[in-house]
């Protein structure tokens, strides 16, 4: 039980970084790899947010009750910034996916794996 | 293409892999892992018990994690801004329909 | 003020200028090409002031600047560190990108259909993240300048063929979860020690290198790097990206965006984990040593099959990186040199094969291999002689360049006793012979063609296009006669 | 878009919730100093309400709030605020990049410098965030080449 407290949340993390990649490996259509990759991302981002807490500790806003002096009040601000800037760059990087995607629709009108190999072969075919 | 059995390999592989690693972490909110002391094995500070015990002070802002946003990792902010920005401009040149503006620009509205 | 900002000044520069190209090409969409050309130029000239300083500093007895970002001592905020390694790394990226830029000028009017601010100001951005991963000194903030660079080499990848998008989003997949494995590669790495600063980490790693899950995370950072430097197994994006991107893209993200991407590996194993990290629990180095050289001889032989010039090229990358990242994993002086030297030979030598295979493109609508005949020697004088340049100093014969740097890497093989590798290399060099006087040879020396060669009439592209492409294969020429002193320095470059 | 229909529900209801939404945002990017919040998150509410319309009544009538022509030069304002505020600090404070104690604010302590400092580029960060959002929704929306 004592174990299971302590490592549960990193559990959970590796539960969902594997589903996220299963999406991606399994899936043969392009969106539901999009889909799959931000799951991978936000498993990351519990990953870190997890590492952030501290048993008894409060958020990372200064509360005048808490000394700042007593650092083990506080959560760890650190992994909370560094993963706001990786949510934006998630964000950044699916808006990039889905344009991508746009523009394969535009030029195959299909996102799925297979019939896009098949395009492909016709097109060397020529 | 790889096939499926290399697939179920790789992500075993990777379950096994990082479960062996995560339980070599230090648990969870323990409050002497590394990164929650002040200084680490060598001495040097480490930038977490610094940012909670002077952000307010050097800054005169509460929200812990917003100096550590604004101010000590301006850097990584501004990376992040960036990183928008390009998406932005990513968007601009992938999708930007050139057929429907030289329609427009022909008149035929 | 600039002098004392200098390490800044790279990222300042790049993001000026592609703010300016965004807003200038609103009215003035010529305007795009000259200024990314300027902003590259700029940062050349700048990491050339940085390199005399950084060796004037190493003289006088600190080697490495460390420009700590909004003022804060390092461990709390975030420095940027520049020493020889990224010197050198900066100039031959901004070096071998302005001249890229201004050869893009002829190509425009070919590609491009697309807006040019927007592409330009996304080159800009690619170059900032690879000047931002060359600079940084904390884990974090490679990760932020490595998805910069990534993102806009996805948008630049996808303008091309009818497949480019497809390539493109093949390579963002691939790409992205690399990112994601190096994250969580860094979130063990600040679990473990506390701090993400590079320098600081360095002195930590010791102490706890036997830890499993420092060693997971060691595995998961040399997976998410090596999917972006196209280490053997993980090279799967490479080959269609560029094939099927646009020539611009492909003499610009060739050869430098996985010569960067070589150079974190080489930051993350030798200057973060050191020899005694990467090799406390299994004899990683030795691992990727021989993976490199399984790249080698796979990428060689790929290229021999190709009829595609441009993915004949695409493969010969993957080779070629197998030379930088064997030579950086197989820890020793004279290997590091070579791999050194081999990033500047390959990005010079790759941005040239790329520029004439642009060349070709553009005249002949076709880069097929089988096409070629010794009509072209007649039609494109320069561009053929460009070529040979190249693919003689690829081959790795002297007095070129190539030969210098796999010279040292083979010496270090030997040093290190890995006959195996140095066979590797032997080898490959006769396979890279193969490929290119292949293509040599029916330019120059089939007699049954001589109609066609007799017919053909002069049919070369401007001098706008020709000149940086042969400016770039002379300092292939001018690197071979002086490699002497840019070897020794090199050497002195290895961490101890 | 390939059919559009005009609902006064859903315009309505987007239209009384927008200003709100957008409140909030400004809410969030101006008290991030003392609350969880800040820059990002402030710019994604006022993208959210902005999109809210765009989704609600088609990009017609929204873009009398933000027009797609904006958005760009939008997007480089935000970083160039940021970026200006760190330049500003470098050239005519003498201090490093970003370094916030450098700005030429007069009769300001170091601390209320960085204070300052810290939200102005949160103002950045938001204006960025939100043009690079409606953009995105922007070009996804009319990038798609029907037949």
């Amino acid at each position: 039980m004592e174990m299971f407290l302590a490592n549960y949340a990193y559990a959970f993390t590796l539960l969902i970084l594997c589903i996220g990649l299963y999406g991606m490996f399994f899936k043969r259509n392009l969106v539901k790899k999009v889909i799959g990759l931000s799951i991978f991302q936000a498993a990351v981002i519990m990953f870190f947010v997890s590492l952030a807490s501290k048993m008894g500790g409060t958020v990372p806003v200064k509360w005048d009750e808490i000394p700042v002096e007593m650092i083990d009040g506080y959560m760890n601000p650190l992994p909370h910034t560094l993963m706001l800037t990786a949510i934006v760059v998630g964000v950044a990087t699916q808006g990039v996916a889905f344009g991508l995607l746009v523009n394969i629709w535009n030029r195959f009108k299909t996102l799925e794996e297979d019939a896009l190999n098949e395009a492909i072969l016709e097109d060397s075919r020529d | 293409m790889m096939n499926q059995g290399l697939k179920w390999m790789v992500l075993l592989g990777f379950a096994g892999l990082m479960g062996w690693g995560m339980w070599g972490l230090p648990d969870r909110g323990d409050l002497d892992a590394p990164m929650n002391e002040k200084t680490t094995i060598t001495g040097t500070p480490t930038p977490a018990a610094h940012y909670i015990e002077h952000a307010y002070k050097e800054a005169k802002t509460p929200n812990i994690v917003t100096v550590v946003l604004g101010d000590y990792r301006s850097i990584d902010t501004l990376g992040e801004v960036l990183v928008v920005f390009t998406a932005g401009l990513i968007l601009i040149l992938l999708l930007t329909n050139r057929r429907k503006i030289s329609a427009l620009d022909g008149g035929d509205s | 003020m600039i002098e004392a900002n200098l390490p800044a000044m790279f990222v300042v520069s790049y993001i000026s200028i592609s703010l300016l190209i965004v807003l200038a090409g609103v009215r003035f969409k010529e305007s795009a090409q000259p200024l990314a050309t300027f902003g590259a130029g700029v940062t050349a000239v700048l990491s050339l002031v940085g390199w005399i300083v950084v060796k004037a500093n190493t003289e006088a007895g600190f080697p490495a600047i460390r420009y700590g970002f909004g003022g804060w001592a390092p461990p709390i905020g975030i420095e940027f560190v520049l020493d020889g390694l990224s010197a050198f790394f900066l100039m031959v990226v901004n070096g071998v990108a302005a001249v890229v830029l201004w050869h893009s000028a002829g190509n425009l009017d070919k590609h491009l259909d697309a807006h040019p601010p927007t592409f330009y100001a996304l080159a800009s951005l690619f170059l900032l993240g690879l000047n931002g991963m060359i600079l940084t000194g904390d884990l974090f903030n490679l990760y932020v300048f490595l998805e910069i660079s990534s993102l806009s080499s996805y948008a630049l990848i996808a303008i091309g063929s009818r497949q480019a998008p497809l390539a493109a989003f093949r390579y963002l997949i691939l790409g992205t979860v690399g990112g994601t494995l190096y994250l969580i590669g860094v979130g063990f790495m600040y679990a473990m020690t506390g701090t993400l600063n590079m320098i600081d980490m360095m002195a930590i790693i010791p102490l706890i290198a036997e830890e499993p899950a420092v060693l997971v995370a060691l595995l998961l950072m040399i997976v998410g790097i090596g999917v972006k430097a196209a280490l053997f197994p993980l090279y799967g994006w490479l080959p269609e990206s560029y094939t099927q991107t646009n020539s611009i893209s492909s003499a610009l993200i060739a050869p430098i965006g996985t010569k960067v991407a070589a150079y974190v590996m080489i930051r993350v194993l030798l200057f973060v984990f050191g020899a005694s990290g990467l090799n406390a629990v299994w004899p990683l180095s030795e691992v990727i040593a021989y993976l490199a050289g399984a790249g080698i001889l796979f990428g060689s032989i790929m290229a021999i099959l190709q009829k595609n010039l441009k993915r004949m090229l695409a493969f010969s990358s993957v080779s070629q990186i197998g030379y930088i990242l064997m030579g950086v994993a197989l820890m020793n002086p004279l290997a590091f040199a070579g791999a050194l030297f081999h990033v500047l030979n390959h990005a010079i030598m790759k941005a040239t094969l790329f520029m004439v295979s642009s060349h070709l493109e553009r005249q002949e609508e076709s880069v097929d291999i089988r096409d070629f005949n010794d009509s072209y020697r007649v039609k494109y004088p320069w561009t053929m002689a460009t070529f040979t340049l190249a693919a003689i100093s690829m081959i790795g014969l002297p007095p070129m360049a190539g030969f210098f740097s796999k010279w040292m890497l083979a010496l270090g093989t030997i040093e290190a006793d890995h006959w195996v590798l140095l066979g590797v290399i032997l080898t490959s060099s006769l396979l890279n012979a193969v490929y290119f006087f292949g293509i040599l040879e029916k330019v120059y020396l089939r007699r049954s063609g001589q109609k066609e060669a007799s017919q053909a009439s002069m049919n070369e592209v401007s001098w706008g296009m020709r000149l940086p492409a042969l400016i770039l294969a002379l300092t292939l020429l001018c690197f071979g006669f002086f490699n002497v002193p840019l070897l020794d320095i090199l050497q002195t470059l290895f961490p101890v | 878009m390939k059919r559009s229909f005009e609902s006064p529900i859903t315009l309505l209801g987007a239209r009384a919730l927008a200003p709100f939404i957008m409140m909030f945002g400004l809410y969030v990017i101006f008290h991030g100093h003392y609350s969880p919040g800040g820059g990002f998150q402030g710019g994604a509410l006022l993208a959210a309400s902005v999109l809210l319309m765009r989704v609600a009544s088609g990009s017609k009538t929204s873009s009398l709030i933000l027009s797609n022509a904006v958005t760009t030069p939008m997007g480089v304002v935000g970083v160039l605020i940021y970026f200006g505020t760190g330049l500003l600090a470098m050239f005519l404070g003498g201090s490093n990049f970003l370094d916030y104690e450098g700005l030429p604010i007069p009769g300001m302590s170091p601390y209320y410098l960085r204070y300052t400092g810290i939200l102005i580029i949160e103002v950045g960060v938001g204006l960025a965030v939100m043009a690079a959002l409606v953009l995105i929704y922007d070009k996804m929306a009319d990038g798609e080449v029907s037949q």
